[in-house]
C-alpha cells in the first residue's frame, strides 16, 4: 500500500521520460499520457478508499522514518483532491490532444507538450501527498515550471507580457516560499510537517503568528487571494483553452490546499481567524466585481475563479471541522467546474472566432449543444441547486452559521458573491447565447494557436467537456458519501493527531 | 545559540533589498537580475538557518559534533539548482519578449487599461435597457405563431 | 412524491423529441403528468387532510440535506393549481402556439419541467428541499420569460425576474441555514412545532421572508412581474398567475404557524402585503394592455394573500387558503381569455377592442365568471374568501385588526374596479371605436378556459367543499374563542360587518370604474418620486458602474504595481507580527569567522553597485561577483558541496547571460531603434518610493532571520540522524547521502525542474516559426521538429 | 517514420569526425587559436574529471550534479572555442540529441527509484553491495549511485540543450536579423 502512495508522483515522471524518448511518435506519446493519468486516477481512488477505511496511508521513502526521510501521506483530504485533480487532468489531456489533432494533424509529436503536461501532474500530486515542507516547495516548483512552459509555449507579441507577469510573480512567490522555509527551519530545526506541528507550538505566540502570516502570503499568491491575485486575470486568459482550464482547475487549488494543510496542522487556530475572514471577503467581492466589468469571456471566468477562492478561504477562516470540511468539498467541486467552464469557453471561441462577449450572439440557436454545455457548469458555479456548487456552498454556509457572529456575517458575503456570479453568468448567457446571431470571425492568423479565430473542434474536445460535466453531476449525486468524507477530513484536520501519529508513529 | 551574526544579517538585508528594488523596475533584464539576487539571498538565508560555520559533514574528517547542520546545505543545494533552472528559462523568456516586442520592458496589460477607461461594462444590461424599444410585442399571440425558416432547427435548447 | 417530480423532469427532457414530430402532441404528452398529479393528490385526500403523507430521501446526511416531502391540505390546494391548472394550460398551449411555432418545442419542455419543480416546491417539508425547487423554478422562469432571447423586452424581463428572485432566494438560503442550524433540523414541520429562539434564528427568519417577498412580487420587488408579461400568455397564466408567484405566499403559509406571533415576521408581511395590494390595484386601474392590467391585479392579489397567510389567525388562514385557490381559478382563466382575445383580434389594447362581447358571448361569459370571482361577487369562490378575510380582521379588532380590515377593504374596492375595467376593456362596445372582427377561437382554447371558470363557480356555490380543505390547514393555529373555533365558510353568515364590507367594495369599485376618467386624471397628476422599477434599474446600473470603476482602479495591469502590493502585503501581515511579537536575541556577535567580513563586503558592494549600473554586461558581472562571494561564504560555513555547486552554477549562469546579452542593447535605458517610450524614464519620486519599500522589506527579512534563529529552542530534528545513518546509506559525505538517499525525492524533483526549464527554453528560442494549421494527416510540423532536436 | 536514423545509445560518444575538434568553423577571422588549442586539450581532461566527481560524490564533495555541470562546462568551452557553429551540429556531433540525454537521465533516476518496489523494498530504498577487489580493497557499490548517474546524464543533456537554444538558436536569430537588415 505504501508503494501505491508514491505512484501518483513517480508514474507521471516515468511517463514524461518515456514521452521525451518517444519524441518521434505522436501516437505513443498520446498513449503514454492517457495510460499514466488513468493509472494514477485508479491509484488515487484506491488510496481514497484505504484512507477512509483505515486512516492515512504513509510511505516512508527509502524506508527512512520521518523526519530523516521524506514521507508521502495520503489521508482523506489529499487522496480525495488527488483523485479529482487527476481525473480532471486526464479529461483536459484528452481535450488538448483533440485540439492538437484539429490544429496540427495526428502526427504531431512534441518534446515539450506531452512530457511537461505529465510533469505538471507530478507536481500537483506531490503537493497533495508530501508531508514535508521543502518537498512541498519542490512540488510547487515542478508544477510552476511546467505551467510556465505551458503558458508561454509558442507565445506571440501580444501575449508575451501576460506570460511574463505570470512567471515573474510566481518566481517571486517561490523565492518568498524558500525564504519562509529558511525562516521556519531557523526557528524550529525541521521541515517535516508533522514534526513542525509540535515544534512550532513551542515558539512564542508572536513568532507563530509571524510564520503563519508568511505562509498565508506565500500560498496566498498561488491561491490568487486578494490583494495578491492581480497576476491571474492578466495571465490565465491568454493561454490556449486546455492550459487555462488546467491552471484554473488545479493550480490555485493546490495553493488553497497548502494553506489548508499548513494552517490547520502547523498553525492551529482556536477560533475564526479575523485576518483570513477579511481576506476572504475581499477576495469574494473584488473577484466578482472584476468579473462584471469584463468583456473578454476568459477574463470574466478568471475573475470568477478569484472570487470563488474567497469561498474556500472562508471555510478555512472559520477554523473548525465543518469549515475545513466545507472548504474541502468546495475545492472538489470547484476544480471540476472551473476547468469545465474554460474548456467550454474554448469550444465557444473556436465557434465564434473571438473572446469578446460583445462580438458574440445568438449562439443558442446555432449550437444548442454548446448552450447546454455552458449552462450546466455556469449554474453549477453559481451554486444553483441541485448542482454540486449548491451542495458545496451549503456546507460552507452551515459552517459559517455555526461559527459565530463574524462568520455568520461573512456567510452573507458568500451569498452576495453567489448572486454576482450568477449575474456575470447570466450576462454571458444573454449576450452570447441570446440575441441576434452574429457572424463568426475568421481566423486572422491560422498559424498561431494563440490568435483566436474560428476553427474546427474535434470530437475528443467535446467528449472531454461532456465527461467533465458528468463528473460534476456525479459530485452532486454522490454528495452524500462525498460530504461524509469531507466532513471527516475536516475533523481530521482539526484533530491533527491522525496525521501526526501516522507520520511520526 | 545559532543566531545569524550581524555581518550576515547586513548581507542578507542588502541582498533582499537590492533584489526587491530591482524587481520593482520596468526593465525586464533588471527584474531578472533582481530574481537572481533574491535567489542568492534566499539560499544564503537557508544555509545560515542551519547555524554558524562548522566543519563540512563528511564522515571521518571531523567529529560528528563539529559538523555543520547538513540538512540546510542539502536543501540549499537543491534550491540553487532549481533557481538556476528557472533563471535560464526566464532569460530565454526575456530574450523572446525582446525579439517579439523590441523592448526590454514589461508592458501594462492592455485589456486592464481598456476596462479602466470604461464607465460601465461593454454591453451592460444598462445599455441594453436604454436602447429604442421599437420592436414588436414578443408576448403577443402573433409572436408565438412565428415559425422558423424551414432549414433551421428550433432553438429548444436540447442537446443533439 | 420524488418519483412524481422526477418523472416530470425526465419527460420534459425527452419532449423535444416528440416536438419534432408534432408540437401539438408534445403539449398533449406534457399535460398528462400534471393531470396525473392532480388525480394522485385526490387519491390521497384522506391522508392529506389528516396526518399528512410523508416521504424522505436522504441526499447528504452530513449536511442534513434531505429531500423531504409532505402532502397536506396546503399542498393539496397547490396541487390543484400546479397540476390541475397546469394540465389545462398545457392543453390550451397546444392550440395557442401555432403548428410550426419555433417557440413551441422550448415551451412544452420548459413548462413541464417547471411543473415538476413547482410540484417539488409545494410538497417540500424540508427547507433545503424547498430551496432546491425554489431556484429551479426561478431558472425555468428565466428561460420561459426570455424565450429565444431575440427581443430586448424578453431579455430584460428575464434577467430582472431572475436577479430579483435569486437575490431573494439566496437571502432565503442564508436564512434557511441560520434557522436550520439554530433549530438543529431543516424539517419544516419540526421547526414550526418548536421554533428556534435567538438572534441568529430571528435574522434567519427575516432573511427567509426576503425570499418569500421577492418571489411573490411584493413591493418593492414587484416590478419584475409586470415586466415578465413579455412571455407568451400561457406562460404568464401558469407561472405568473397560477403557480410560481404563489411560492412566497406558500412559504409564509408553511412557516406562519411557528412564527406568526413574532414581530420580525408579521410586521413586514402585513405592511408590505397591504402596500402591495394597494399599489397593484391602483396601477391596474391605469393599464391599457389587458395582460399588464392582469399582471398588476396579480401583484395586488398576492399582497392580499400575503396579509392573510401572515395573519396567524384561524379565520384569516381559512380565508388565505380559500383565496389561494380562488385566485388560481380566476386569474388563470382570465389570462387565457386575454390570450384568446389576442389570438382572435390581434390586439390586447383596451383602446382598440370594441364590441367583442356581442361577437363572442361564450368567451365573455367565461370572463365574467372569472372576473366576478376576482371582484368577490357571491356564489363565486372569491366571495367566500373575501368574506372570511373581512371576518378575520374585524373579529381580531384592535388597531392591527382594523387597519388591516380597512386596508383590505380599500384594496377590494380597487379590485372590483379593475375587474370591471378588464371586462369593459375587453368586451364592451366603445363609442368611437371600430368594432373588431374576430376569428373564431378554437375549441381547444375555450375548453380549458371554461373548465377553470366553472370550477370557481362550483366551489363558490358549495362552500363545504372548500371548507373541507381549508379547515384542516387552519387548525394548525389555535382558536382563541368560540367564533374562531366554529367559523365555517358559507354563502350567508347573516347580516354582518363583513357583508357590509363586501357590499361597499362592490359598490365602491363600480363607482370608481364609472368615474374612471377622473381617476386617470388624478393618476397623471400624481408624480411618482419613488418608482420600484427605477430603483431596480439604478441598482443594476450602479452595480455595473461600481464593478467597472473598482476593477479599473484595482486591476491596473502594471507588473511593478502588482509586485509593490505584494511587498506591502508582506510588510502588513507578517511584518506587523514581527514588530509586535519578535524579540532581538541577546548574544548577537559581529562575525562568526573573520573571513565572513571581506566576503560579505564583496557581496554587499556588488549588490549596491547593481542598483546604479547602466550597462547590462556590468550588471551581469556584478551578479557573478555576488554569486562567487556567496560561494565563498558557503566555503567558510563548512559547506563545500554547496560551494562547488554554487561556483559551477554561477559560471553557467554567466555563460547563459552572455549568450543572451549578445543580442540585447548594451545599456538598460536604450530602447531598440525607435527611441524611448514615455515610461522609460521613471519619476525620481517613484524610484525613491520603490527603494524605500524594497529596503524596508529587505530589512524585514533579515531581522526575521535573526529573530527566528534566536528563538530556536531545540536542536535540528534529523541532522544527528543523518550523520548516524550515513554509513547505512553507504556514503561518507552526509550531504550526498541526503541528496541521493534520505531525500532522494527532492533530487528527482530537482532534475525534473531542470528538464522542464531546458525544454521550455528550447521551445521559446527555437520554435519561433509556425507552420500553417493543417487538417489531420501530415507529419510533424517544422517548429515542433526544431524543438525535438 | 522519421527521416533520421535513431542512434543507439551505446554509440552516443562515437564522433563523426575528429573527437577533439570543435564544430566546423567557416569564418577564419572569428577563430581564436589559443582558445581552440586549450579546448582541444582541456575537453577530454575535464570530461574525465567530471566522471571522477560523479563517483567520488559519496565520499567527498562532488556527485552527479557537480559532475554533470563540469562535463557541461567542457561542452560550453568547446562551443565557445568553436565559434559560430550550428546548434544542430553540436547535437549531431554527439549524435544523441540533448532531449534524449535528458529523457534517459530522468528515466534512469525514476526507474532506480521505482525498482526497489519490485523487490518488496520501499520506493527509493538503496542497496549496498561490497566487493573485495584485489589490490584496491573493498569497494562499496550503492544502488543510489544510479540516481546520481541519472542526474549526471540529465545535466549534460540540459547544458547541451541550452547550448542548442541559447547558444546556436540565438546566433541563428542574430544572423537572420542581420540578413534582413542587409537585404531589401
Amino acid at each position: 500500500m505504501s508503494t501505491l502512495v508514491t505512484l501518483p508522483v513517480l508514474l507521471p515522471i516515468l511517463g514524461a521520460a518515456l514521452t521525451v524518448l518517444a519524441a518521434r511518435s505522436a501516437r505513443t506519446q498520446r498513449l503514454i499520457g492517457i495510460v499514466v493519468l488513468a493509472a494514477v486516477s485508479v491509484v488515487a481512488a484506491v488510496l481514497l478508499v484505504a484512507a477512509d477505511r483505515t486512516g492515512p496511508v504513509v510511505a516512508e521513502l527509502g524506508g527512512w522514518p520521518a523526519p530523516v526521510g521524506i514521507v508521502l501521506v495520503a489521508d482523506r483530504l489529499s487522496a480525495l483532491l488527488l483523485l479529482i485533480s487527476t481525473v480532471v487532468t486526464l479529461a483536459v489531456l484528452v481535450y488538448a490532444i483533440g485540439q492538437r489533432i484539429s490544429d496540427y494533424g495526428r502526427e504531431t509529436a512534441s518534446t515539450t507538450f506531452h512530457p511537461i503536461f505529465l510533469l505538471l501532474s507530478t507536481g500537483v500530486s506531490l503537493a497533495y501527498l508530501t508531508g514535508d515542507l521543502f518537498s512541498l516547495f519542490v512540488a510547487f516548483e515542478i508544477m510552476l515550471a511546467a505551467s510556465y512552459v505551458l503558458i508561454t509555449r509558442r507565445t506571440n507579441a501580444s501575449r508575451i507580457r501576460s506570460g511574463m507577469t505570470y512567471v515573474i510573480i510566481s518566481l517571486t512567490s517561490s523565492l518568498l516560499f524558500l525564504t519562509t522555509i529558511a525562516l521556519v527551519y531557523a526557528a524550529t530545526g525541521t521541515v517535516n510537517l508533522a514534526d513542525l506541528a509540535g515544534r512550532v507550538a513551542a515558539l512564542p505566540e508572536g513568532l507563530r503568528t509571524l510564520l503563519s502570516m508568511l505562509t498565508i502570503v506565500t500560498f496566498g499568491i498561488k491561491a490568487a487571494m486578494v490583494p495578491l491575485h492581480f497576476w491571474l486575470p492578466d495571465s490565465y486568459p491568454n493561454a490556449p483553452a486546455p492550459v487555462t482550464a488546467l491552471f484554473a482547475g488545479l493550480l490555485t487549488k493546490v495553493g488553497v490546499y497548502a494553506l489548508l494543510r499548513t494552517q490547520t496542522l502547523v498553525f492551529p487556530g482556536t477560533g475564526p481567524s479575523t485576518v483570513l475572514l477579511v481576506l476572504a471577503v475581499l477576495t469574494m467581492v473584488v473577484g466578482a466585481l472584476g468579473a462584471l466589468a469584463q468583456d473578454d469571456l476568459n477574463r470574466l471566468l478568471s475573475f470568477l475563479l478569484v472570487s470563488h477562492i474567497g469561498f474556500m478561504l472562508f471555510g478555512l477562516a472559520v477554523y473548525d471541522a465543518r469549515g475545513a470540511g466545507g472548504t474541502a468539498l468546495y475545492i472538489v467541486h470547484h476544480i471540476t467546474v472551473q476547468a469545465t467552464l474554460f474548456l467550454v469557453s474554448g469550444l465557444i471561441t473556436r465557434r465564434t472566432g473571438t473572446v469578446s462577449i460583445d462580438a458574440m450572439g445568438g449562439l443558442a440557436r446555432r449550437s444548442p449543444a454548446l448552450a447546454v454545455l455552458f449552462a450546466v457548469p455556469a449554474l453549477t458555479l453559481a451554486g444553483i441547486p441541485p448542482t454540486s456548487g449548491f451542495v458545496a456552498k451549503l456546507a460552507l454556509l452551515q459552517a459559517g452559521a455555526t461559527g459565530g457572529a463574524a462568520t455568520a456575517v461573512v456567510a452573507g458575503f458568500v451569498v452576495l458573491a453567489s448572486l454576482l456570479t450568477l449575474y456575470a453568468m447570466v450576462r454571458v448567457w444573454v449576450r452570447v447565447f441570446w440575441g441576434t446571431e452574429k457572424e463568426p470571425l475568421p481566423d486572422p492568423d491560422p498559424t498561431d494557436e494563440l490568435v483566436v479565430g474560428t476553427a474546427r473542434a474535434s470530437r475528443p474536445m467535446y467528449a472531454a467537456t461532456v465527461a467533465l460535466v458528468a463528473v460534476s453531476t456525479a459530485i452532486a449525486v454522490a454528495a452524500g458519501p462525498l460530504s461524509a468524507i469531507t466532513e471527516q477530513a475536516g475533523a481530521d484536520l482539526m484533530a491533527r493527531t491522525p496525521y501526526i501519529e501516522a507520520v511520526l508513529g | 545559540m545559532i543566531t545569524i551574526n550581524v555581518t550576515m544579517a547586513v548581507v542578507l538585508a542588502v541582498l533582499y533589498s537590492v533584489g526587491f528594488y530591482l524587481l520593482l523596475q520596468r526593465s525586464l533584464m533588471r527584474i531578472l537580475i533582481g530574481i537572481v539576487v533574491l535567489g542568492h539571498g534566499a539560499n544564503l538565508l537557508l544555509q545560515l538557518a542551519g547555524g554558524p560555520p562548522a566543519r563540512a559533514p563528511v564522515l571521518g574528517t571531523a567529529l560528528p559534533e563539529e559538523f555543520a547542520d547538513p540538512l540546510p546545505q542539502a536543501l540549499a543545494l537543491t534550491a540553487i539548482v532549481i533557481t538556476f533552472a528557472l533563471t535560464t528559462y526566464l532569460l530565454a523568456l526575456g530574450y523572446r519578449s525582446w525579439v517579439l516586442t523590441g523592448r526590454d520592458e514589461v508592458q501594462d496589460d492592455l485589456e486592464d487599461r481598456r476596462v479602466a477607461e470604461r464607465q460601465r461594462p461593454e454591453g451592460s444590461m444598462e445599455a441594453d435597457a436604454e436602447g429604442p424599444d421599437d420592436e414588436e410585442d414578443p408576448g403577443s399571440a402573433a409572436a408565438s405563431d412565428r415559425t422558423d425558416e424551414p432549414a433551421e432547427v428550433s432553438g429548444s435548447g436540447a442537446a443533439r | 412524491m420524488l418519483a412524481l417530480v422526477v418523472a416530470h423532469l425526465v419527460v420534459a427532457a425527452v419532449l423535444p423529441l416528440v416536438s419534432r414530430r408534432s408540437r401539438r402532441a408534445a403539449f398533449g404528452v406534457a399535460a398528462v403528468l400534471p393531470a396525473a398529479t392532480l388525480v394522485w393528490g385526490f387519491a390521497h385526500l384522506d391522508a392529506a387532510l389528516g396526518p399528512g403523507l410523508e416521504e424522505t430521501v436522504t441526499w447528504s446526511a452530513a449536511l442534513d440535506l434531505e429531500l423531504g416531502f409532505r402532502l397536506d391540505a396546503l399542498g393539496l390546494v397547490m396541487i390543484v393549481l400546479v397540476g390541475g391548472l397546469g394540465a389545462l394550460i398545457l392543453a390550451y398551449s397546444a392550440w395557442y402556439f401555432g403548428k410550426d411555432s419555433r417557440d413551441a418545442p422550448r415551451n412544452s419542455a420548459l413548462l413541464l419541467a417547471f411543473a415538476g419543480a413547482m410540484l417539488g416546491l409545494v410538497l417540500a417539508d424540508d427547507l433545503l428541499t424547498l430551496y432546491v425547487f425554489w431556484e429551479l423554478t426561478s431558472i425555468a422562469s428565466f428561460l420561459l420569460v426570455g424565450q429565444g432571447g431575440l427581443h430586448r423586452a424578453n431579455r430584460r424581463a428575464a434577467v430582472q425576474a431572475l436577479l430579483v428572485t435569486v437575490f431573494g432566494g439566496l437571502a432565503m438560503l442564508l436564512g434557511i441555514v441560520f434557522v436550520g442550524e439554530s433549530a438543529g433540523t431543516y424539517r419544516i414541520s419540526e421547526i414550526v412545532a418548536a421554533p428556534p429562539p435567538g438572534g441568529v434564528a430571528a435574522t434567519g427568519v427575516a432573511l427567509i421572508l426576503v425570499g418569500a417577498l421577492t418571489k411573490s412580487a411584493q413591493a418593492p420587488f414587484h416590478p419584475w412581474l409586470p415586466a415578465a408579461m413579455a412571455a407568451p400568455t400561457p406562460v404568464s397564466a401558469y407561472l405568473h398567475a397560477a403557480s410560481m408567484v404563489k411560492a412566497g405566499v406558500v412559504l409564509v403559509g408553511r412557516l406562519s404557524p411557528g412564527f406568526a406571533d413574532r414581530a420580525e415576521w408579521w410586521v413586514p408581511i402585513a405592511v408590505l402585503g397591504l402596500v402591495t395590494m394597494l399599489i397593484g390595484g391602483w396601477r391596474a386601474l391605469h393599464e391599457t394592455d389587458l395582460k399588464r392590467l392582469l399582471a398588476f391585479g396579480t401583484v395586488s392579489q398576492l399582497g392580499f394573500l400575503m396579509v392573510l397567510f401572515g395573519s396567524g389567525d384561524r379565520i384569516g388562514e381559512v380565508a388565505a387558503l380559500t383565496m389561494l385557490l380562488a385566485h388560481g381559478l380566476f386569474k388563470a382563466p382570465l389570462f387565457m381569455v386575454v390570450g384568446i382575445v389576442d389570438k382572435v383580434t390581434g390586439t390586447r389594447e383596451v383602446g382598440a377592442l370594441s364590441g367583442l362581447g356581442r361577437r363572442l358571448p361564450g368567451l365573455a361569459v367565461a370572463a365574467v365568471l372569472a372576473a366576478a370571482s376576482m371582484a368577490g361577487v357571491p356564489f363565486l369562490l372569491g366571495f367566500l374568501g373575501k368574506e372570511a378575510a373581512f371576518e378575520a380582521f374585524v373579529h381580531q379588532g384592535g388597531a392591527r385588526g382594523w387597519v388591516l380590515a380597512l386596508g383590505l377593504l380599500a384594496g377590494s374596492v380597487l379590485t372590483v374596479a379593475y375587474s370591471a375595467r378588464f371586462l369593459w376593456g375587453a368586451f364592451a362596445d366603445k363609442p368611437g371605436v371600430e368594432p373588431v372582427d374576430p376569428r373564431r377561437p378554437a375549441a381547444g382554447l375555450l375548453a380549458p378556459t371554461w373548465t377553470a371558470a366553472i370550477a370557481g363557480l362550483v366551489l363558490g356555490s358549495v362552500p363545504p367543499l372548500v371548507n373541507a380543505l381549508a379547515q384542516p390547514y387552519a387548525e394548525a393555529y389555535p382558536a382563541t374563542d368560540a367564533t374562531e373555533a366554529d367559523y365555517h365558510l358559507a354563502l350567508w353568515h347573516g347580516l354582518s360587518l363583513p357583508l357590509l364590507f363586501s357590499v361597499v367594495a362592490l359598490a365602491g369599485g363600480l363607482a370608481l370604474h364609472v368615474g374612471r376618467d377622473r381617476i386617470t386624471g388624478v393618476h397623471r397628476a400624481l408624480r411618482h418620486p419613488l418608482s420600484a422599477q427605477r430603483g431596480y434599474e439604478t441598482a443594476v446600473a450602479g452595480l455595473e458602474r461600481a464593478a467597472t470603476q473598482v476593477t479599473g482602479r484595482v486591476q491596473v495591469g502594471s507588473l511593478p504595481v502588482y509586485l509593490g502590493v505584494l511587498l506591502c502585503t508582506v510588510l502588513v501581515l507578517p511584518g506587523v507580527a514581527l514588530v509586535t511579537g519578535g524579540t532581538w536575541p541577546q548574544d548577537q556577535s559581529l562575525v562568526s569567522s573573520l573571513l565572513q567580513l571581506p566576503l560579505g563586503l564583496i557581496v554587499v558592494a556588488a549588490a549596491l553597485a547593481l542598483t546604479r549600473v547602466r550597462r547590462r554586461f556590468t550588471a551581469v558581472l556584478l551578479v557573478g561577483a555576488i554569486g562567487y562571494g556567496i560561494g565563498g561564504l558557503f566555503v567558510v560555513d563548512g559547506a563545500p558541496d554547496l560551494a562547488l555547486a554554487q561556483f559551477l552554477v554561477e559560471t553557467l549562469t554567466l555563460v547563459a547571460f552572455v549568450f543572451v546579452l549578445r543580442r540585447l542593447p548594451a545599456h538598460f535605458d536604450t530602447q531598440n531603434g525607435t527611441g524611448s517610450s514615455p515610461d522609460a524614464k521613471p519619476h525620481r519620486g517613484v524610484q525613491l518610493r520603490k527603494a524605500a519599500l524594497a529596503t524596508v522589506t529587505g530589512v524585514f527579512v533579515a531581522v526575521a532571520g535573526v529573530v527566528l534563529t534566536g528563538a530556536r529552542q531545540q536542536p535540528p530534528a534529523a541532522s544527528g540522524e543523518f550523520v548516524a545513518r550515513a554509513p547505512e546509506a553507504g556514503a561518507d559525505n552526509v550531504i550526498a547521502a541526503i541528496l541521493v538517499d534520505f531525500r532522494a525525492l527532492d533530487t528527482v524533483g530537482e532534475i525534473t525542474v531542470l528538464l522542464i526549464a531546458a525544454a521550455g527554453t528550447a521551445s521559446l528560442v527555437l520554435a519561433t516559426r509556425f507552420d500553417r494549421k493543417r487538417e489531420a494527416g501530415g507529419g510533424t510540423p517544422e517548429h515542433e521538429r526544431e524543438v525535438l532536436g | 517514420m522519421s527521416n533520421r536514423e535513431p542512434v543507439p545509445f551505446a554509440q552516443w560518444d562515437e564522433p563523426e569526425g575528429e573527437w577533439t575538434l570543435p564544430g566546423a568553423c567557416p569564418v577564419r577571422s572569428n577563430r581564436t587559436l589559443m582558445l581552440e588549442a586549450a579546448a582541444r586539450f582541456l575537453f577530454p581532461t575535464v570530461l574525465v574529471f567530471s566522471v571522477y566527481l560523479l563517483i567520488v560524490g559519496h565520499y567527498a564533495p562532488g556527485g552527479g550534479f557537480p559532475g554533470g555541470l563540469v562535463a557541461g562546462l567542457a561542452f560550453v568551452l568547446r562551443y565557445i572555442a568553436g565559434g559560430e557553429s550550428e546548434g544542430a551540429e553540436i547535437g549531431s556531433r554527439f549524435v544523441v540529441r540533448p532531449p534524449v540525454l535528458m529523457g534517459l537521465g530522468l528515466l534512469v533516476a525514476v526507474v532506480s527509484a521505482l525498482a526497489p518496489a519490485a523487490f518488496g523494498a520501499p520506493v527509493l530504498a538503496s542497496a549496498k553491495v561490497s566487493f573485495d577487489i584485489p589490490l584496491i580493497g573493498t569497494v562499496d557499490l550503492v544502488s543510489s549511485l544510479l540516481i546520481d548517474i541519472g542526474v549526471y546524464l540529465l545535466i549534460i543533456g540540459v547544458v547541451l540543450d541550452l547550448l542548442r537554444s541559447l547558444g546556436s538558436g540565438i546566433e541563428r536569430d542574430a544572423r537572420e536579423a542581420a540578413g534582413e537588415e542587409a537585404g531589401p
